[in-house]
């Protein structure tokens, strides 16, 4: 099911761990899955000095966290904000239609961190909530967790055509959409 | 001695590829294709290539092909799930009177639910006018739906015709095409169809594994609902065995087509002929040209179908009545009296369905041994005033 | 060398006796069995045959068993079949929470129709309190349906006692026993349903075959409308090769039905207490007793089930996280939630169905290779604080 | 699907042929099927002194003509009377499910052709329509035609619940119920 490139990043993962005092700290959960990932950064000369993450999910999801602190590591905080979640599928080679949302994980905990580091150099607060306080309330309405990346396009797995990604019912053929699609 | 079997319509014996592709498979792999493991990706790979072997033989993408337990199950799909995902739209559905009885049944179950069907009259020669169909659309309608070929008249209908006009109307159209996928060139691009229902026992495969083609886009519900595959459109593990013989005889068809259709298109010939020459009385029936390579639909006059069946049968010669999913049916066919036969002429009637595996000789035993059968039969009848 | 293989609730390798039946036919028949000729009578005695060796292993007649594609059709025609034949008597169905999503979905198709289902919690063991049922019949409940065994946790419900209260009311009762039938013993004269349904590949016969036991005089449309088959019940030429390995393998379980249940228990027994004595924060899910004899749930804390299947499939284990047929699906099984396991419990949650071919020793590999797996995982894990 | 003697009976048909100038005549059409069967007597110190037949049907139509014939052959005009289409049907050893009402064309063709002859005796004139004349309409109203022999039981092939024989429709179901049930 995966490519060997993405078991290679999920059997060997690099920079799994925490840092201890990071300079920032993001933590995600995937609404669709209920997945987690917590990424922690160093930063020196305004980029990444060292990164590291922990992971509570599927193979890709532990692949794409390696792959994205792999590609993190010693960019510019400017280029690091930059790394978009296609840009880490592409890097892995694919993943599965069904998992290209695990994607998100990695970009979005990444970016976070970063922002988590700006913030407290800004002296803003830090955020309250963390990624398992968020999801925890989650499964009781698991027919609304049809979630998308922003931009990508959702099709009716009944008809196949287009709909908005929030429906919970297809717009053409009134079936409702399951969350996993 | 094996029987001369003139009855491919009702199944195809496996061509020993396709038997060895089953028996490979089922030798060594049981796992489910949707199994996350390695047991899995091996039937998961045995599975993608299926279906690209069955897209190649009609044209489409692999994605559009969508596995399922035969041609009935594939029309039922088509016909129920168009229905149920446009029940807000419209409960109006236009078909042709000569449809086989899963089109039929399957809308008259839909009747009784409160859908309209307008189910339109053909000429003697089994052909629907596309301007009929033309005729009948409503706003209501969402669903056209008329065979490729006829199963018991080999009649082809103007589908591509039909399949523009329902386009130009946004009416998702769908073809039965069991008849003569595998049998005779048949390409989805050209047909414009939305839908198209085939199955593998027409070609040389096994019985009960068939495929949905649906265009993307097509406003269809499952007619099994349950787990995720085939892309959620059909729900159940995969017949595995079943699609593995189907693509492996899809494959064949497509590389042996040509030699099959003049294959069978001459014994089609030859049979005709004799049987004109050598039975007085009898009627051919269905198109003269538009028709299936492979099928003979012959009516003998004064007598009734099923006893010269039987007689033909002690003889070693496979026959058939009419289709093999009536043939516990006793009325008259449908068929044969949209197209203007008498009620005993059509109870009269003979099916043969050839295939590429069938010889010159065959057909020339079934030459001999039929007049006799007609001549006691006809002693026999009181219609027969020879 | 070969997986060891414990997803058997996914497929089950085909024993050597069904693969013999399976290429002994397809080798020798193609025949359809409604033809009226000498190769029909051959598939036709084919399926009866099968038609009884089925009917011996649930005590049915074998009038009452109609074959089909699988389990989720099988399941597909119960329940939309019952429900559309008394659509103006009433349009209430009864359901467990924990069914499985041939179950799920067919409800959920039909709700989308206008019909009203009621889904009835179950305890932290996965029991159904019959008296909820009781409590939840109106005078508009048409049907009942409660799976006999569940697929992800064991745990058998009391169906038996359902069926009183539904009998008492003249309401009929489905129940899905895929995930029981030839598993362990299963009579539907003990049960008292009206229907039941049961599919090959839970017991060592090929995916793509399946029946639905109907008790005579139950009211149910086809699903699939079309020819006569099947007592024109299910249309549609047979799968016969499937339905060969189907009977076949029905045959043996019945056989060797008692020698396989103390197998497959010792082997659950065994793999259930290594587990607990060697992996730290593991529950074990399902009703102790009432349950399965070849199934172990387990849920392993801080860690996520997909990745500890992938990482024991790198090592030759093959399990599963949830059923086959939800394996591309991402959320927490339904099942585990409606137990009362918490999310991230939920999805750290491996299923590990055995047969009587798996050893011991194979239960030994899997239980010395878990816990390293365990402990890399959660040293990744965020939740993990240990 | 036809048992040995059924076979026999419909490849060596007894019987077969015309009375030129008979005592009685009976001419029925199967309203299911739309077979024929016309069967001729002669009559000796009332009892069937002779008797033939001709059938335009299928194999268990021919072999049920040939089978009841030779049953009367001999008999009392009053016993021949008595003979039943179950009689006929298990002299045959039995004929397939959707097969038994072809026994119902032997039986009553046998009983019409002794009434023409006591029709005859009695000076009453000949009944008018025969039964090809019966049959020409019947295939414009094929939904109507189910039919079943008086006193068998006429089950849903749908919901298997015993239904009024002459409804269309299952009273159970609401099936369209099929004339070839
Ligand atoms: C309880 C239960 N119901 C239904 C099914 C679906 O059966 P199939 O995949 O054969 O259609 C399964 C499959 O494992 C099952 O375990
Ligand atoms: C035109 C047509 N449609 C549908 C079918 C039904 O196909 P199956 O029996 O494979 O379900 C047939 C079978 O011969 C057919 O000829
Ligand atoms: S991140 Fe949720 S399934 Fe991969
Ligand atoms: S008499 Fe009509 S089918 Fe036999």
């Amino acid at each position: 099911m995966y490519s060997e490139l993405v078991k290679d990043h999920f059997m060997h993962p690099r920079n799994v761990g925490e840092i201890p005092e990071p300079d920032g700290k993001g933590e995600v959960g995937n609404p669709v899955c209920g997945d987690m990932m917590t990424v922690y950064i160093k930063v020196k000369d305004d980029a990444i000095a060292d990164v590291k993450f922990k992971t509570f999910g599927c193979g890709a999801a532990i692949a794409v966290s390696s792959m994205v602190t792999e590609m993190a590591k010693g960019k510019p905080l400017a280029e690091a904000m930059k790394i978009s979640n296609r840009d880490v599928a592409q890097a892995l080679g694919g993943l599965p239609k069904n998992k290209l949302h695990c994607s998100n994980l990695g970009a979005d905990a990444l970016h976070m961190a970063i922002q988590d580091y700006l913030d407290r150099k800004a002296g803003k607060p830090p955020k309250e909530k963390n990624a398992e306080q968020e999801l925890a309330g989650m499964h009781l309405e698991p027919g609304h967790a049809h979630a998308h990346a922003k931009g990508e396009k959702c099709y009716c797995p009944y008809c196949d055509i287009e709909v908005p990604s929030e429906a919970p019912f297809c717009t053409n053929c009134g079936q409702e959409i399951p969350p996993e699609h | 001695m094996a029987p001369i079997y003139f009855d491919n319509l009702a199944g195809t014996p496996l061509l020993p590829a396709v038997q060895e592709a089953m028996s490979g498979y089922l030798a060594q792999h049981w796992g489910n294709p949707s199994s996350q493991h390695q047991v899995g990706d091996v039937a998961n790979a045995a599975l993608e290539k299926a279906r690209e072997q069955v897209a190649a033989l009609i044209g489409a993408e692999p994605r559009e092909i969508v596995f399922c337990s035969g041609g009935t199950e594939s029309i039922n799909h088509a016909i129920k799930g168009v229905a149920w995902a446009q029940a807000k739209k419209g409960r109006h559905i236009i078909t042709s009177n000569i449809e086989h009885n899963a089109v039929l049944r399957t809308l008259r179950a839909l009747k009784l639910q409160d859908w309209r069907v307008t189910s339109l009259d053909v000429d003697q020669h089994g052909l629907l006018d596309p301007a009929k169909v033309a005729e009948a659309i409503t706003d209501q309608t969402v669903l056209i739906t008329v065979m490729l070929a006829n199963n018991e008249i080999g009649t082809l209908e103007p589908v591509a015709e039909i399949a523009q006009i329902a386009a130009a109307r946004k009416i998702p159209m769908h073809t039965d095409a069991v008849a003569a996928v595998g049998v005779m060139p048949v390409e989805v691009k050209d047909l414009g169809v939305s839908l198209l229902s085939l199955a593998a026992n027409q070609f040389h495969g096994p019985a009960g594994a068939g495929a949905l083609y649906v265009k993307r886009g097509t406003p269809l519900w499952p007619l099994v609902d349950g787990g995720v595959q085939e892309h959620n459109k059909r729900a159940g593990s995969q017949n595995m065995v079943g699609i593995v013989g189907l693509g492996q005889a899809a494959e064949l068809a497509l590389a042996e087509m040509d030699s099959r259709v003049a294959r069978t298109r001459a014994l089609k010939d030859f049979v005709t002929q004799g049987l004109q020459a050598r039975v007085p009385h009898v009627t051919i029936n269905g198109h003269p040209e538009l028709c299936l390579p492979h099928l003979v639909s012959v009516s003998v006059g004064y007598i009734e179908g099923e006893s010269m069946m039987i007689m033909l049968d002690e003889e070693g010669i496979c026959v058939a009545t009419r289709s093999a999913c009536a043939a516990g049916a006793l009325q008259a066919s449908h068929v044969l009296l949209s197209i203007g036969l008498d009620f005993a002429v059509a109870q009269g009637t003979l099916v043969l369905s050839f295939s590429h595996l069938n010889t010159k000789q065959e057909a020339q035993v079934f030459l001999d041994k039929l007049p006799p059968i007609v001549e006691r039969l006809r002693s026999m009848s009181p219609l027969w005033k020879g």
